[in-house]
C-alpha cells in the first residue's frame, strides 16, 4: 500500500510463443524491420542471421530504377530524423535479382511503389511471380515524390482503388502501409480492407523541415523530408489505437520503436507485429537486442503468449490479464 | 546510377562497443582530441580512413556523429573533432569516465598499395588531418607498400593556432605547414615562421621539389586527400592526370552501416554510398571528369 | 577553405529592430506565448514583466465554463508531451473579468473557441467589446474535444465557415490557428485568407498517444492528446514553409520554439512571429531568455531588423542576404 | 469547477537555478538520496512540503520532474528519490559534479500552524517520508507552532529493507515503524524487531494512545499525511473528522508553475492545481465529504 511499484508475485511463464499471425501470413515473431531502413537486406546478412526476424520488408521498390533525392538527403531533428532519398531503388528487376544472393529460410515481403495504379500492378505481378516473395506491402505514403504515392494514400477512394488494383494483380498476402498525413486515417484504413487488404502497416512518417542552423536554407536539398524516429512514436501509437478500434484487421505498427518495451506498448495498442525502422540505423544490432530481450518483456508482464497481449491498452491494460496470466495491478 | 547498391567489395566486420572517455584535450576554441578506451572489448582494427559512428549516452543528439579514427595507440582510440555542430558541442564537454557507444570500424579506407606508388603525398586540410594521420600511422607500422621515408605530409590550416594538428603527424613526420590566413607577430612575420602562407595545395605545388628529394614522376605518387569539399575538387582538378589521387569525402549520414542510403552522392560509376563505398574514393574511378587532361597547366 | 567554420567577417549591427506587423497589427518583438500554456497570464505576471512579450495570447475559452478531462491529463513522449487538458477554461465572462488584472500596456490576443459557430461568434463578440483585448485567435485545431474544434480544422470549408462567421462578429485583427492534422494545409490557408483572416498562426498539436509502461493502458484519461515540444518542431517548420509560398498573409509559427536559433528558424522559413509553448512549461523564464538572446542571434547572422529575416529560406538562406547584410556564405 | 483559476493565495517566489550534484547515495534497490549544491546562488527559502522541479541535462527526458525537499542544510538541498521510471532512472545514475537544473520551491506546503492544533502527527508511507522530514526539519528549527516533543512521526513502509528511511527523520525523532509485509529473521521474528506489522495507517490507531504521554483530543491534533494515493485516502476517510488531516498529493505535472492545467484534480472547491494550489489539500477544505461522519467507527 506504501509504495507503488509492483513486485514478486509475478507469474512468470517459463517459455514465450512469439508467432504471430497476419491473416494468411503466419510469422515466427514479431519484429521486422521497415522498409528503406534494410536494403534489400544484403547489408545486414553479414552481421544478422536473417531468418531470425519475423520477415524482412524490401525496399520499395518501383517498375524502372529510380535515382532517388540529389544532395542532403537525411537530417536530425530532435529525437528523430527526416529523410528524403527519394524512393531511390534499383527497379523490380534488379530488386528480384538481388533478393536471390539472400539465404533460404527468409521470409521476404516485397514494399511496392508506383507513379500510377498500372505501376503499381505491375510491380506488383514481377514480384508475385518470385517464389521468394512472401507477401506484399503497399507503399502509399511516401511523402517524398511529388507523383505518386502521397496522392494517392491521403483519401479513401486513393487507398481503395490502389489496393484492388494491386489486389487483382496478385494472390499473395496484401499489406497496406499508411500515412499519419491523411484526412482520415480510419476511413482509409476501411476502403483498404474493402478493397482486399490482409493486413494495414501504421503508420509512416509525417512530413517535416529542418533548418540549417549556418545557413538559414533548409537542410535537405528535396525541402522537406518524412519524420522518423523516436518522435514520431506517439503519432502512431495514435494510428494503431484507433484503427484496432474500428478495423477488423491485423496491424503492423511502425515508428519510433527502438526497444522491446516499445514493441510491448504497439502490442498493446493493437498491433499485431511491429516493423522497427530508424532504430536500426543508429544501431545495427537493435534486432538480435529486441528479440532477446521481447521474451523477458512479455513474461515480465506475465503472459506467455505475444499473441495474447495484442489489443490489451483497449481492455485496461494490465488489468485485463486474468490474475493468473498477468502480474496484476501495480498496488 | 544504382549500381552499386549493395555491391560490397568486401564485407566490413564491425562491432558496437561501449567506451569510456578517457580525456578531451581542448587543442584550439573549436578543436578537440577526444581519447577513448573500451570497457569491455576492442574492436576490429580499422584500415586508415576508415571511421566509427559515435553514440552520445544521454539524449542529447539522436543519431550518432561519424568520426574517423586518429590512432588506435595500445587500447586508446583517438579522434580528432571539430566541433561545428550540437553533437560536437556535447563531445566538447565530455569529461573523463563518461560512456559512449563506438560503431565500427566503417566504410572502405585508403588503400594501403595503390597501383603503381612509390610515393605518397598526404594533403591534409583542416581536420582532414585525422583520416591522413591514420595513414601515416599504418605506414609507420609497415602496414602499406611506403616507408614513412616516402611520405611527404603537406598540412593546410585557415589560423595560425590550429598548426597544433601537426601534432597528428609528428610521431612520425613533420609536416609542411600552409596557413591561409597567417597571423603575424610584432616583427610582421608569419607564424609560425616556417608556414607557407596559403592553401595545401599551393603549398604542395610550391615546394613540389622540396616533397622528395630526387624527383619522382607523376605516375609514381599517390595523391591522399582529405579537408573540406572545396579543397578535394580543388586537389582532383589540379593534381597531375597521372598521379593516382583519393580523397576522403564526407556527407551527412543516419547509419553509417549502408542501410538508409542517406549518404550517397553521384559519380561517374553511378551513386555510391560514403559510408560503405566511401568515404575514400578514388579519381580514377569515381571522378576521372574532374582530372587535368594531360598537358594541362595546373 | 579549410575549414567550413564561418569567422570573423559578419557585421555587427549596433541595434536591432525585433517590431514586427501582423497585418494590421504591430507587436514591439515576435516572441509570444502560445495559447493554453500561458493561462490567463496572471500566474506569470509573477515572474515576469508581460508587456515585455510582443503579445499575450489568452487560454481558449468558450461560451461557457468547461471543466475539462479529468484524470491524467499530461504524458512525457520522446522530445516532447501529450496534453489533453480537454480546454478547460472558466467561460468568456469571467476570462474578461480576470485580465482586468493585468497590467496596462500588455497587448492581449483571445484564444476563441465554439462548439458551434453560433458559439464562436458569440465568445468574439463578447472578447471585442472589452476594449484590453488587441486581436482574436480561432482555434480550430485543438484536438482534445470531440464536438468543436477539429471538425471545423480539417477542411477547408470549415475553416472558411468559422472564419467568416467570426469576421462578422468583430472587426478585432483575426489569427487563425491551423493544425497539421489536415487535409491540406495549404487549402485551409487559403480558404482562411478568402474568409477574412489577417495573420495565420501555424501550426498546432498533432493528436498522438502514450502508453504507461507499468499497466499497458493509456497514460491519458482521455487516451489521445496533442503532442507539443522539440519532437513537433519539423512538422511546424513545414507547415510555416509551405504555407509561406502560397499564401500572401503574416504567419505566427508555433511548435516546438525553445531558443532564439528557433526563432530564427521559424523567422526563416516564413514566420513573422512565433509563439512559445511547451518551453514555457520547462522553463518559465524562457521568454526573457529568448528576449536576451534574440538581438544577438540576430546580430550574428548579420542583420539588424527581425522583419528582414522572414523567409530567407525560400531565397537561399544566408546567402541572400547582401553581402553588407548577413555573414555570407559559410565556405 | 473552474473556480480556482488564478486564485493564488500568496504569490510563490521560486527561481530556476543551476545546481551541482554533490552525492548520490543508494538506500535500497530503487531509492536513492540526492544531494544538491547551488552552482551559482541559493533559491528562496521552502516551506515545508514545497516541492522543486528537478531538470536533468542532456536530454534524456523532456520534462522536469518534481521532488519534494527533505532538508535544506546550509547549502545541500537533499531529496529522497524512488526510482520509478526513465527520469528517476536518470537520476540515480547521476554522479558527484554532474549539473542539473531545480526551479523551485513550488507549490503550497503544509500550514505552519494549523488552527487549534497542539499535537502533528506526522504520517508517511515510503517516499512520502521526504516531504515529511521537511516538516520536522521546521519544528525543530522553531519556524511552526510546535515543539519537537509534540510531533509523533509513523512511517509505513512496504518492505523491512525501506526501515533506511526511518533515517529522514531520525536528527530529530524516531518514527514509529510499520512495516506492511515485513522480513523475518531466522527465528521468525519481524524485522526490525521494533516495528509494527502492517500499515502507517493501522500503526497509528494501534498505538494512538502511546503517540503522546497525556491523552490528547482529536481537535487538537493536526495530522499531515503523504504517501501513495490509497493511503492518502484511507487517512482521510478513517482520521477522526475533528483532526484537521492535510495530504500531499501527486499528479503528473508538466509545468509546476500553474500555466498548464495539466495537474489538476476535482475537489469540494472545484478543480484544483496540485502544483500550486496544492501539492499540499486538506480535508477540511478539499475532501469534507471523505470524513468519517461525527461518531463513526473508524
Ligand atoms: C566519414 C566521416 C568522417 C568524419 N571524420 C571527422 C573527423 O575526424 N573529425 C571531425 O571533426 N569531423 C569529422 N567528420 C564530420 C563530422 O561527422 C561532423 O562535423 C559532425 O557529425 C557534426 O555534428 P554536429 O552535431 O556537431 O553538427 P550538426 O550540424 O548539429 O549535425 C546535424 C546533423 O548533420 C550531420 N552533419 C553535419 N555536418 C556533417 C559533416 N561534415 N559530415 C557528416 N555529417 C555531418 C551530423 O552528423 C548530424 O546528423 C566526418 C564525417 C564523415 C562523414
Ligand atoms: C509535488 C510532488 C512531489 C513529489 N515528491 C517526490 C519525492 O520526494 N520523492 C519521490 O521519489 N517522488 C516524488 N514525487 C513523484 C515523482 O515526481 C515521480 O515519481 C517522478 O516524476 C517519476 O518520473 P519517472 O521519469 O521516473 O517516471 P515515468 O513514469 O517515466 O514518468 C513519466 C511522466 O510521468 C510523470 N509521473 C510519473 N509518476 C508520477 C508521480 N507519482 N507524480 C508526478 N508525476 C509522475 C513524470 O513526472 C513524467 O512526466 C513527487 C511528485 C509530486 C507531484
Ligand atoms: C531513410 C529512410 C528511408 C525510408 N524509405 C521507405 C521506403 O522506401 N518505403 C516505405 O514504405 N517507407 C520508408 N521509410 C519509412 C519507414 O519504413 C518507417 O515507416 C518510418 O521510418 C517510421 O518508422 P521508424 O520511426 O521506426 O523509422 C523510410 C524511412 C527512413 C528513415
Ligand atoms: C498544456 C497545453 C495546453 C494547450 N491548450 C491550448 C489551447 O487552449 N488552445 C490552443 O489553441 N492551443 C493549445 N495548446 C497548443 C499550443 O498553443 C501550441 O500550439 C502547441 O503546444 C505547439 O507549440 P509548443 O510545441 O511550443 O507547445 C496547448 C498546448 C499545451 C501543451
Ligand atoms: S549513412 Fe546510411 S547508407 Fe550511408
Ligand atoms: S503542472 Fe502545470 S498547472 Fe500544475
Amino acid at each position: 500500500m506504501f509504495s507503488s511499484e509492483s513486485d514478486g508475485s509475478r507469474r512468470t511463464p517459463k517459455s514465450v510463443d512469439l508467432t504471430v499471425s497476419l491473416g494468411p501470413l503466419r510469422l515466427a515473431n514479431p519484429v521486422l524491420p521497415a522498409s528503406g531502413t534494410f536494403g534489400y537486406g544484403l547489408e545486414a546478412m553479414e552481421w544478422l542471421d536473417l531468418r531470425r526476424l519475423g520477415a524482412v520488408v524490401l525496399k520499395s521498390t518501383s517498375l524502372a530504377p529510380r535515382p532517388g533525392h540529389r544532395g542532403v538527403r537525411v537530417a536530425e531533428t530532435p529525437c528523430g530524423m527526416l529523410n528524403a532519398i527519394g524512393l531511390e531503388n534499383p527497379g523490380v528487376r534488379e530488386a528480384l535479382a538481388l533478393v536471390e544472393r539472400l539465404p533460404e529460410g527468409v521470409v521476404l515481403v516485397a514494399s511496392i511503389f508506383g507513379n500510377t495504379e498500372d505501376e503499381y500492378a505491375a510491380v506488383a505481378e514481377a514480384f508475385s511471380r518470385s517464389p521468394r516473395i512472401s507477401a506484399l506491402e503497399i507503399n502509399l505514403s511516401c511523402p517524398n515524390v511529388a507523383e505518386g504515392g502521397l496522392a494517392f494514400g491521403r483519401n479513401p477512394e486513393g487507398v481503395a482503388r490502389v489496393t484492388a488494383r494491386v489486389r487483382a494483380a496478385t494472390s499473395l498476402p496484401l499489406w497496406v502501409k499508411l500515412s499519419p498525413d491523411t484526412c482520415d486515417v480510419v476511413a482509409a484504413a476501411k476502403a483498404a480492407n474493402a478493397a482486399g487488404a490482409d493486413a494495414l502497416v501504421l503508420g509512416n512518417t509525417m512530413p517535416g523541415l529542418a533548418v540549417d542552423r549556418r545557413t538559414y536554407a533548409p537542410v535537405l536539398a528535396n525541402v522537406t523530408g518524412g519524420l522518423s524516429g523516436p518522435a514520431l512514436k506517439p503519432i502512431s501509437l495514435r494510428l494503431v489505437y484507433e484503427v484496432y478500434r474500428h478495423v477488423p484487421l491485423p496491424i503492423i505498427g511502425v515508428g519510433g520503436i527502438s526497444d522491446a518495451e516499445d514493441v510491448l506498448e504497439f502490442l498493446a495498442v493493437g498491433a499485431s507485429a511491429v516493423q522497427v525502422g530508424t532504430a536500426a540505423l543508429r544501431d545495427p544490432f537493435v534486432f538480435e537486442r529486441i528479440l532477446a530481450e521481447l521474451p523477458a518483456a512479455l513474461r515480465a508482464v506475465g503472459v506467455d503468449r505475444a499473441a495474447s497481449f495484442v489489443g490489451i491498452a483497449h481492455r485496461g491494460g494490465l488489468r485485463a490479464l486474468a490474475p493468473s496470466e498477468g502480474r496484476g495491478e501495480a498496488e | 546510377m544504382t549500381s552499386s547498391i549493395a555491391d560490397v567489395a568486401t564485407p566490413t566486420p564491425f562491432a558496437d562497443l561501449p567506451f569510456f572517455v578517457k580525456d578531451v584535450q581542448a587543442l584550439t576554441s573549436d578543436l578537440v582530441l577526444l581519447d577513448t578506451v573500451p570497457a569491455e572489448s576492442l574492436p576490429p582494427d580499422a584500415q586508415p580512413g576508415q571511421f566509427f559512428q559515435i553514440l552520445l549516452e544521454g539524449g542529447e543528439v539522436y543519431l550518432r556523429r561519424p568520426f574517423s579514427l586518429v590512432t588506435r595507440l595500445g587500447v586508446v582510440h583517438r579522434f580528432a573533432v571539430r566541433v561545428v555542430g550540437r553533437g560536437t558541442s556535447a563531445i566538447a564537454r565530455l569529461r573523463p569516465g563518461d560512456r559512449l557507444r563506438l560503431l565500427g570500424p566503417l566504410g572502405t579506407g585508403f588503400p594501403l598499395a595503390p597501383p603503381g606508388a612509390r610515393k605518397l603525398l598526404l594533403l591534409a586540410g583542416g581536420v582532414g588531418a585525422a583520416p591522413l594521420a591514420s595513414v601515416l600511422a599504418a605506414v609507420a607500422a609497415g602496414k602499406t607498400a611506403f616507408r614513412t621515408s616516402d611520405v611527404a605530409v603537406v598540412l593546410g590550416i585557415r589560423r595560425s593556432e590550429e598548426a597544433v594538428l601537426a601534432r597528428l603527424f609528428r610521431p612520425w613526420a613533420e609536416p609542411l605547414l600552409a596557413v591561409e590566413r597567417p597571423s603575424r607577430d610584432a616583427e610582421g612575420r608569419v607564424v609560425p615562421p616556417v608556414a607557407f602562407p596559403g592553401t595545401a595545395l599551393d603549398a604542395a605545388f610550391a615546394r613540389w621539389q622540396e616533397l622528395w628529394p630526387d624527383p619522382v614522376p607523376p605516375e609514381e605518387i599517390a595523391v591522399f586527400v582529405a579537408g573540406p569539399k572545396p579543397m578535394l575538387e580543388a586537389a582532383f582538378r589540379r593534381l597531375p592526370a597521372a598521379a593516382r589521387v583519393y580523397g576522403a569525402f564526407e556527407a551527412p549520414m543516419a547509419c553509417g552501416t549502408g542501410l538508409c542510403r542517406g549518404c550517397v552522392v553521384e559519380t561517374a560509376v553511378g551513386n555510391v554510398r560514403l559510408c560503405r563505398e566511401g568515404p575514400v574514393l578514388s579519381r580514377e574511378v569515381h571522378f576521372p571528369h574532374l582530372a587535368p587532361r594531360e598537358g594541362d597547366a595546373s
